[in-house]
């Protein structure tokens, strides 16, 4: 059995790796390394999830890893790519924020979610708690992925991080909800995607583009 | 004795059945109309029993009764309904308008049935409009019989929706829907003021409290603080003032009547209006239980003014129904200015003269109710006939409808308030009331009444002037268009029920003391007995007001006026006068023939007046020569217009609607179709209320 | 009628007072004086006013006209002598017609005789009303005014002068009464 | 009964999905199953009136008497859409080439759409509850592109990525509330189940249900058309085929308050109404806020039924946060009046639009005379909307609005009348704008003698004059485009004059319940 410490640092390694990872999708412009970032991001979601099923015993944290790990980490940037190939878009060009302003209101970003969680960090005595704020700095940063990008295929993946963010807060504050909703929510996920997927290629038949900028001919 | 309960389930029986049974009806079958008149006589009838029934009550107090109540029909709100003496007056005003106008409106209607040569080409429902009469005789009925709050609100506004739908009844008008827009807008506006005065009326004794009777009403505004009792009434002022039409709030007024079906005018503004006055009574008087002195200078001011304005706007205005809707609004502020005065005595102390400006009141609105609906009728019998109400284009119609234009004299004489008729007698009253002020020991209330006084007298000056162009213009003289030349006489219902009216208004100004009691009654239950001297004493035949102040015996003078008629005509005829008339054609400078355009136009009568008030028309000239050819001196077309500006919507609604329509179109740049704004407010909002939270 | 107020206010009263009479004005010429204050007892007498009078161009070239006038002025002041012109036949006694009355006002000066309520006079004024005068035979007249209307005097003169019509007038005073008598 | 009502549009989607490819077949199949559902649902509705809670599948279902009621309200609402699919459907397929695989597509969506709302409603577990809520935004994203025109397109884009982020954050509410009661010391298993967050309501760490409470108004007020976040409402409800627009804007924004009434409930218990209510306050009145202006300067009459119901959602927000016996009350109430109102609407706007081959206001005159069926419930139907008696709205309103202004609080006196004057705003936008499109005549080439040659095209989205095939000229008959619609009207005007003293005592029930009671 490990020390608790040894347990925390190891965790807040990961977590720090997975805010890491978030940050460089916001940093990266080539879509198809966005794409495999994200699947390291939900790989180390999922050592996560298996490194504090292995710490506390909560078995039902072993499927939900395999689960992360076959869905995030594989098939949907499987799916992804297979988009970015067919449409043959391969950069974000001119997002409405530039990369270095991204990266300072992704670290502001940061900030708030310290200031936002910190009752939540403080409220529990989980070895667990001091990377909460992470997991919500993630959420902040997905929106903001699809708050700032223009492609389609960005912001599907703004709103998958945004949903690893919270994959994470759900495994951190309370080592995972029970397994038939986390299924549930997985499914939804996935069906999600599909129908994003679908979408896109409509859009793209249709509108001849899949920049999200040029959907806006319904107003007021 | 009947029971006043049964009358009432009956009177609502009747009127339901009545619009399921018009509507069931062939829509366009004679059966339909007669149907619907009847339905609403009958219906009058259980109104006017019921009336009789709360006028003769003899009980302390208001003598009130509790007809029915209905708990739990909304939890939040029972319905009730309560005779008392205010309601039962107004229900007399309802029944004796309603009746005559019911019975109108079974000729009237026809109009709207298709033509054999046009089939269905430009026929309006009947079956419809029966059912949104009988609904909205039936709401007048019980909005002044409800007595919780929410009873009355939901009347009222179910009045305005009934009312809403006989206005746009035309419906294929431009003009028609606009009016009908605008009308249901600012009723609605009246209602919200409405329902933020009764809300604060409530007050915190009633938070738990379910019924916001007005029983408990009464009970609660004593313990307000002041500033919220003036609220109130200012709230109340508004919004029962813009039923009423007064200004600034009249706007609506002038555009719906001429919209609405002429059975319609006539009720709207021979009733629905004076409910707008019903309901500033019942707060003031009953609610709130009276006032401070400038909530009554307020009322009498404001009257005063709308009694001006709308009768200097009747005087250039030549639609014949927009001349009546404008009349409306003038003598809703003779109301007005007098129930201004009774409250403005009544805070005074001085009950004798606050009973006699009440009465006056009571009894001009319903005098005005009778004669403006007679006034409506006989705008609709020239509709009808000649299918326009261009002053401009009538003429000559006492030779083609005599009836009609008899009836309408009678009509205008009242209105203009001459003795004999009706209008006279109300009038005399308010004016005694005002004239006896100086009794009064506050100099602040002289200014008022004083300023009110010399209101009244420049509108009754103006009124005579006004209805001698109505009449003289449209009835006298040669026609001036072929419509009005083939103009025929009303049909025979029509003219019936313009006669009852027109009897009405003699009767009422002959026999006037047989009904001031009731008045005086109705007037004593909330101002309570004279003090300190008496206002307004009746024996017999003659009215007296103050001590000796003033004294009018309508049926003497009215015996007296003919009288002198008849020895005038008798010692005519003894001079022989009548064997030396030699009949011959009309001057005409020596012309072969007269035509219409020698005539005097409605334009230049009032011209005069325009000239010398030109400073609040502000006329604006649009002259417009057409020369076709190169020189200027061949005009083909000449065309004047001289319209008059009407200041509230010039310069009040219009820039108040612009400015909203512009800031809501700056607004609208919130859905600006892109969705990453979109997702920036679901981001920004999440992060301002989570910081506000922790904050 | 602010503006109204206001210009009375600004101009004030414009009217002098009248200078002083000299007295050569004041001399009268006694014929006049002598058959006005004739006519003046005898209107008195008759009617107890002043003979109404409507007067009527049917096509006069307005030499009558002017002498008609020229009873109005300081000189004459006719209604004096109590006789009154004025703007409509219904208010008429006397109609005083000018002119050879051409086709065109031969109806209206029918109308205008139709509609002057009895009893009431025709008096023709002119050469030109008696019978065309100088216009005679030409084709746009009908000639004389008795062609139209009946004629209770002529006053000849191309055109009578002014005292000529004055006694003009007291003749038709005279037919005057012999028509309202009749009626009586 | 519970299992059985979860049961029959899952089972009917299933038959669908085999069903020989005929539009009548499919039809029948439907209706049959969406009246089966109704019985299910009034079944449900009056075992909780009797007091009953039937749980399943180890509680992860409960229907207490708030859950009933609701179910009684989708069933309802989802049968009366069933019936009007059959000619809505039909005019479809015949002119506008809607194929019978679509029309398939359409009714499998539809029973997924009608399961996932039911499964939201009758879920105990919060979790589920949010599985299925996001549920229907995927079974709903098809049925907006159903016509797939560049602007359904756009508009089930917005609506599936507006609606997936923000519901995503209720998520995080959800588990930040799993969170707190697991820290409470609730089993973690049941931990998410409603009734322990309830018993468990009074420990829980006060500070962190705040914060989730916000996450959870943001996140289900994303779905219920809460302004700020109600952008994705009006494109998706005026893009969406009329009968889909109905179940939206009168069901499903009611689901998504049914979710969160639930948290608001245990939120409650814990901090008092006045935080949530305070919350509510706010957000009901930048939706009336939002949706004034954008109501006055429409030019879109779907839009126009769109932004009414974010504004009647901010009404429902407002009673909900005034409170007390009365603001609870109306607000269920309004919750039933606006749900019967705004569904007939759309379906209306489905037969103009099928009619006029036009969503312009400018372009609809004469629909009185034109469609006399149609033109009445609409001309009523948007009198009752904007709160004129005798219709409910009328009632509801009223209930609202004297518990804001009687409360005694001056925030609520202020809010009340500033939500007040917003209303006349929208009333007036409502009246100007329905007044040319019911009355006067029909445009003249609606009158036209000859029948066009060219078939119409596309469905209202260029602003070229269209093209009417003969029977557009016809006088409207009362068909199954206009029959179930007089329940509705009927129903609002029974309600308005007279509630039903069921309906009465289920309400009260509920808002006791509301108020933290069994």
């Amino acid at each position: 059995m490990l020390t608790s410490d040894g347990f925390i640092r190891i965790l807040n390694l990961l977590s720090v790796g997975v805010l890491v990872t978030g940050m460089l999708i916001l940093w990266r412009r080539s879509l198809l390394s966005a794409v495999q970032i994200f699947g390291v991001q939900s790989l180390l979601l999922a050592l996560m999830a298996v490194w504090i099923a292995f710490y506390t015993g909560a078995a039902h944290l072993y499927l939900i890893a395999f689960l992360v790990a076959a869905i995030k980490a594989v098939a949907i940037p499987v799916l992804l790519s297979r988009i970015i190939r067919r449409l043959d878009v391969y950069t974000e060009i001119e997002p409405y924020i530039g990369v270095a302003t991204s990266l300072l209101v992704g670290a502001g970003l940061v900030v708030v979610a310290y200031f936002v969680m910190q009752p939540v960090a403080d409220a529990t005595n989980l070895p667990t708690h001091n990377a909460l704020p992470l997991a919500f700095a993630m959420v902040l940063l997905g929106l903001f992925i699809t708050v700032s990008r223009k492609k389609a295929v960005t912001q599907i993946l703004g709103f998958l991080v945004l949903e690893n963010g919270i994959f994470m807060l759900a495994v951190l504050a309370t080592y995972g909800v029970p397994t038939i909703v986390e299924i549930g929510v997985f499914l939804d996920l996935f069906v999600g995607i599909l129908i994003m997927e679908v979408l896109v290629y409509r859009i793209n038949q249709t509108f001849e583009s899949v920049d999200t900028h040029v959907l806006d001919e319904l107003r007021g | 004795m009947f029971d006043a309960t049964l009358v009432l389930i009956v009177l609502v029986a009747i009127h339901l059945a009545g619009a399921v049974a018009v509507y069931l009806t062939r829509q366009e079958s004679l059966l339909t109309r007669q149907l619907n008149g009847i339905f609403g006589i009958a219906g009058g009838v259980m109104a006017l029993i019921l009336a009789l029934i709360g006028l003769q009550r003899n009980l302390p107090g208001s003598g009130s009764t509790v007809l029915l109540s209905l708990e739990g029909v909304m939890p939040f709100a029972p319905l009730e309904f309560t005779l008392d003496r205010l309601s039962s007056f107004f229900l007399l005003l309802i029944a004796v308008v309603g009746i005559p106008v019911s019975l109108y409106s079974i000729d009237y209607m026809r109009e709207y049935v298709s033509h054999p040569d046009q089939p269905g080409a430009h026929a309006y429902n009947l079956g419809l409009f029966g059912v949104a009469y009988q609904i909205f005789i039936l709401s007048m009925i019980l909005v002044v019989l409800a007595s919780t709050t929410f009873t009355f609100l939901f009347l009222w506004e179910l009045m305005a929706l009934a009312s809403y739908f006989l206005v746009v009844f035309e419906h294929r008008h431009r003009d028609t829907q606009e009016a009908g827009t605008l009308y249901l807008i600012m009723t609605h506006l009246g209602f919200v003021a409405l329902f933020i005065g009764f809300m604060l009326l409530s007050g915190p004794a009633l938070v738990g409290n379910t019924t916001l009777s007005f029983s408990e009403l009464r009970i609660s505004a004593l313990a307000l603080p002041s500033t919220q009792r003036d609220i109130v009434f200012l709230l109340m002022f508004i919004g029962f003032g813009s039923k009423a039409g007064m200004i600034p709030f009249h706007v609506w007024l002038p555009q719906a009547h001429p919209a609405a079906p002429s059975p319609v005018s006539a009720l709207m503004s021979g009733v629905m209006i004076k409910l707008g006055i019903y309901g500033l009574l019942r707060i003031t008087l009953d609610l709130l239980g009276g006032g401070p002195g400038w909530w009554g200078g307020l009322i009498l001011v404001v009257g005063g003014a709308s009694a001006l304005y709308g009768i200097l706007y009747a005087l250039v205005d030549h639609n014949l129904k927009r001349l009546l809707a404008y009349s409306s609004v003038e003598n809703a502020g003779i109301i007005l200015l007098a129930s201004g005065a009774a409250l403005v005595f009544w805070s005074a102390g001085n009950t004798a003269l606050a009973t006699l400006a009440l009465v006056g009141a009571l009894y001009h609105i319903l005098n005005h109710g009778v004669f403006k609906s007679l006034l409506f009728m006989g705008a609709g019998a020239v509709l009808q006939s000649t299918h326009t109400l261009d002053m401009e284009s009538l003429g000559g119609l006492i030779k083609r409808m005599p009836w009609t234009a008899l009836f309408f004299l009678v009509g205008s004489v009242s209105i203009a308030a001459l003795p004999p008729f009706n209008g006279f007698v109300g009038e005399w009253i308010i004016l005694q009331s005002l004239l006896l002020s100086l009794a009064l020991p506050s100099q602040g209330a002289h200014i008022f009444l004083t300023l009110g006084l010399g209101a009244l007298a420049l509108t009754g000056g103006l009124v005579a002037a006004a209805f001698v162009k109505a009449f003289g213009i449209s009835f006298l003289a040669l026609p001036r268009s072929a419509q009005a030349d083939q103009a025929t006489e009303a049909p025979r219902l029509m003219r019936w029920a313009m006669g009852i009216n027109a009897v009405l208004c003699l009767l009422l100004g002959l026999l006037a003391t047989l009904l001031l009691p009731a008045l005086q009654g109705i007037s004593r239950a909330y101002l309570g007995p004279d003090q300190p001297t008496v206002g307004l004493a009746i024996s017999g035949l003659e009215v007296r007001t103050g001590t000796d102040f003033g004294s009018l015996s309508p049926l003497l003078l009215g015996i007296l006026l003919a009288l002198l008629a008849l020895i005038a005509l008798w010692g005519l005829r003894l001079a022989g006068i009548n064997e030396l008339t030699r009949r011959s054609m009309t001057w005409a400078c020596g012309r072969f023939t007269l035509s219409p355009r020698m005539e005097y136009t409605a334009t230049a009568f009032a011209n005069p007046l325009k000239r010398i008030f030109a400073f609040l028309y502000q006329p604006v000239r649009a002259l417009t020569i057409e020369t076709p050819g190169a020189s200027p001196h061949f005009a083909q077309d000449i065309s004047y217009r001289n319209p008059v500006r009407l200041w509230f919507e010039e310069y009040l609604y219009g820039p108040v609607a612009r400015g909203i329509v512009w800031l809501a179109r700056r607004a609208s740049l919130v859905q600006h179709g892109s969705l990453h704004l979109y997702l920036t407010y679901i981001l920004s909002i999440l992060v301002i209320l989570l910081v506000l939270t922790r904050g | 009628m602010w503006d109204m107020i206001r210009k009375i206010r600004q101009v004030g009263i414009l009217t002098e007072p009248l200078p002083p009479f000299p007295a050569e004005y004041t001399q009268q010429d006694p014929q006049v004086e002598l058959v006005g204050g004739e006519l003046q007892q005898r209107t008195r007498i008759l009617l107890g006013r002043s003979l109404h009078i409507r007067q009527v161009d049917a096509g006069s070239d307005n030499a009558a006209e002017l002498e008609i006038i020229a009873l109005g002025n300081p000189y004459y002041d006719m209604e004096r002598f109590g006789l009154h012109i004025v703007a409509s036949p219904r208010h008429a006694d006397c109609l005083m017609v000018t002119g050879p009355v051409t086709r065109n006002m031969a109806l209206p000066l029918l109308r205008t005789y139709e509609a002057t309520p009895d009893p009431k006079i025709v008096v023709a004024v002119g050469d030109a009303a008696r019978d065309g005068g100088i216009f005679r035979g030409s084709y746009a007249i009908i000639g004389g005014v008795d062609q139209v209307v009946p004629v209770d005097l002529y006053i000849p003169g191309d055109p009578p002068t002014p005292l000529e019509l004055l006694t003009g007038m007291l003749i038709a005073l005279d037919r005057y009464r012999g028509k309202s008598s009749r009626r009586e | 009964m519970l299992l059985l009502l979860l049961s029959i549009p899952l089972l009917l989607a299933l038959i669908i999905w085999f069903l020989p490819a005929s539009l009548r077949v499919l039809q029948l199949a439907h209706v049959v199953g969406a009246t089966l559902l109704l019985t299910a649902g009034i079944g449900l509705f009056v075992q909780t009136y009797g007091g009953a809670v039937p749980t399943a599948l180890n509680e992860l279902l409960r229907v207490d008497l708030l859950s009933g009621l609701f179910v009684l309200l989708i069933t309802l609402i989802a049968w009366i859409v069933g019936l009007y699919t059959i000619h809505y459907l039909m005019v479809e397929h015949q002119e506008h080439g809607v194929s019978l695989r679509g029309g398939r597509q359409f009714y499998f969506l539809l029973n997924v759409f009608i399961f996932a709302m039911l499964t939201a409603v009758t879920a105990n577990n919060v979790g589920l509850m949010w599985v299925a809520v996001e549920g229907t935004t995927l079974a709903t994203t098809f049925l907006i592109s159903f016509h797939g025109t560049r602007a359904a397109l756009e508009s089930s884009w917005k609506y599936v990525l507006i609606s997936s982020v923000g519901i995503a954050l209720a998520l995080i509410g959800t588990i930040l509330f799993y969170f707190v009661n697991v820290q409470a010391g609730s089993e973690a298993e049941h931990a998410l189940n409603w009734t322990s967050l309830r018993s468990a309501a009074t420990s829980l760490n006060p500070e962190i249900v705040r914060m989730a409470f916000v996450f959870i108004l943001v996140g289900y007020g994303t779905k219920m058309g809460l302004a700020p976040m109600h952008t994705w409402l009006p494109d998706a409800h005026s893009e969406a085929p009329a009968p889909i627009s109905g179940l939206l804007s009168g069901v499903l924004l009611n689901v998504a308050l049914y979710a969160l009434l639930r948290f608001k409930i245990i939120a409650d218990l814990r901090l008092g109404g006045a935080y949530t209510g305070n919350l509510l306050l706010g957000m009901g009145l930048l939706s009336l806020l939002v949706s004034a202006p954008l109501i006055l300067n429409q030019t879109n009459f779907k839009r126009l039924l769109a932004y009414s119901s974010v504004e009647h959602m901010g009404l429902i927000c407002l009673g909900l946060g005034f409170g007390g016996v009365f603001g609870t009350f109306g607000a269920l109430f309004h919750v039933l009046n606006h749900a019967l109102n705004k569904s007939m609407l759309f379906m209306l706007s489905g037969n103009i639009l099928q009619r006029y081959q036009s969503t312009r206001i400018p372009a609809i005159q004469g629909l009185l005379g034109l469609m006399p069926w149609t033109g009445a419930l609409w001309l009523l139907g948007i009198l009752g909307l904007i709160g004129l008696p005798p219709f409910a709205i009328f009632a509801s309103e009223f209930a609202i609005f004297r518990a804001g202004l009687t409360g005694g609080s001056a925030l609520h006196l202020v809010v009340g009348i500033v939500g007040l004057i917003l209303l006349s705003v929208i009333f007036a936008g409502f009246v100007a704008h329905n007044s040319p499109m019911v009355y006067g005549d029909p445009p003249e080439v609606m009158l036209a003698k000859d029948p066009p040659d060219v078939p119409p095209t596309g469905v209202g989205e260029n602003d070229d004059p269209p093209v009417y095939p003969l029977w557009h000229t016809l006088r409207e008959k009362l068909t199954w485009a206009t029959a179930p619609l007089l329940l509705n009207l009927g129903l609002l005007l029974i309600m308005g004059i007279v509630l039903p003293p069921f309906l009465r005592e289920t309400l009260q029930r509920v808002v006791l319940l509301l108020g933290g009671g069994s």
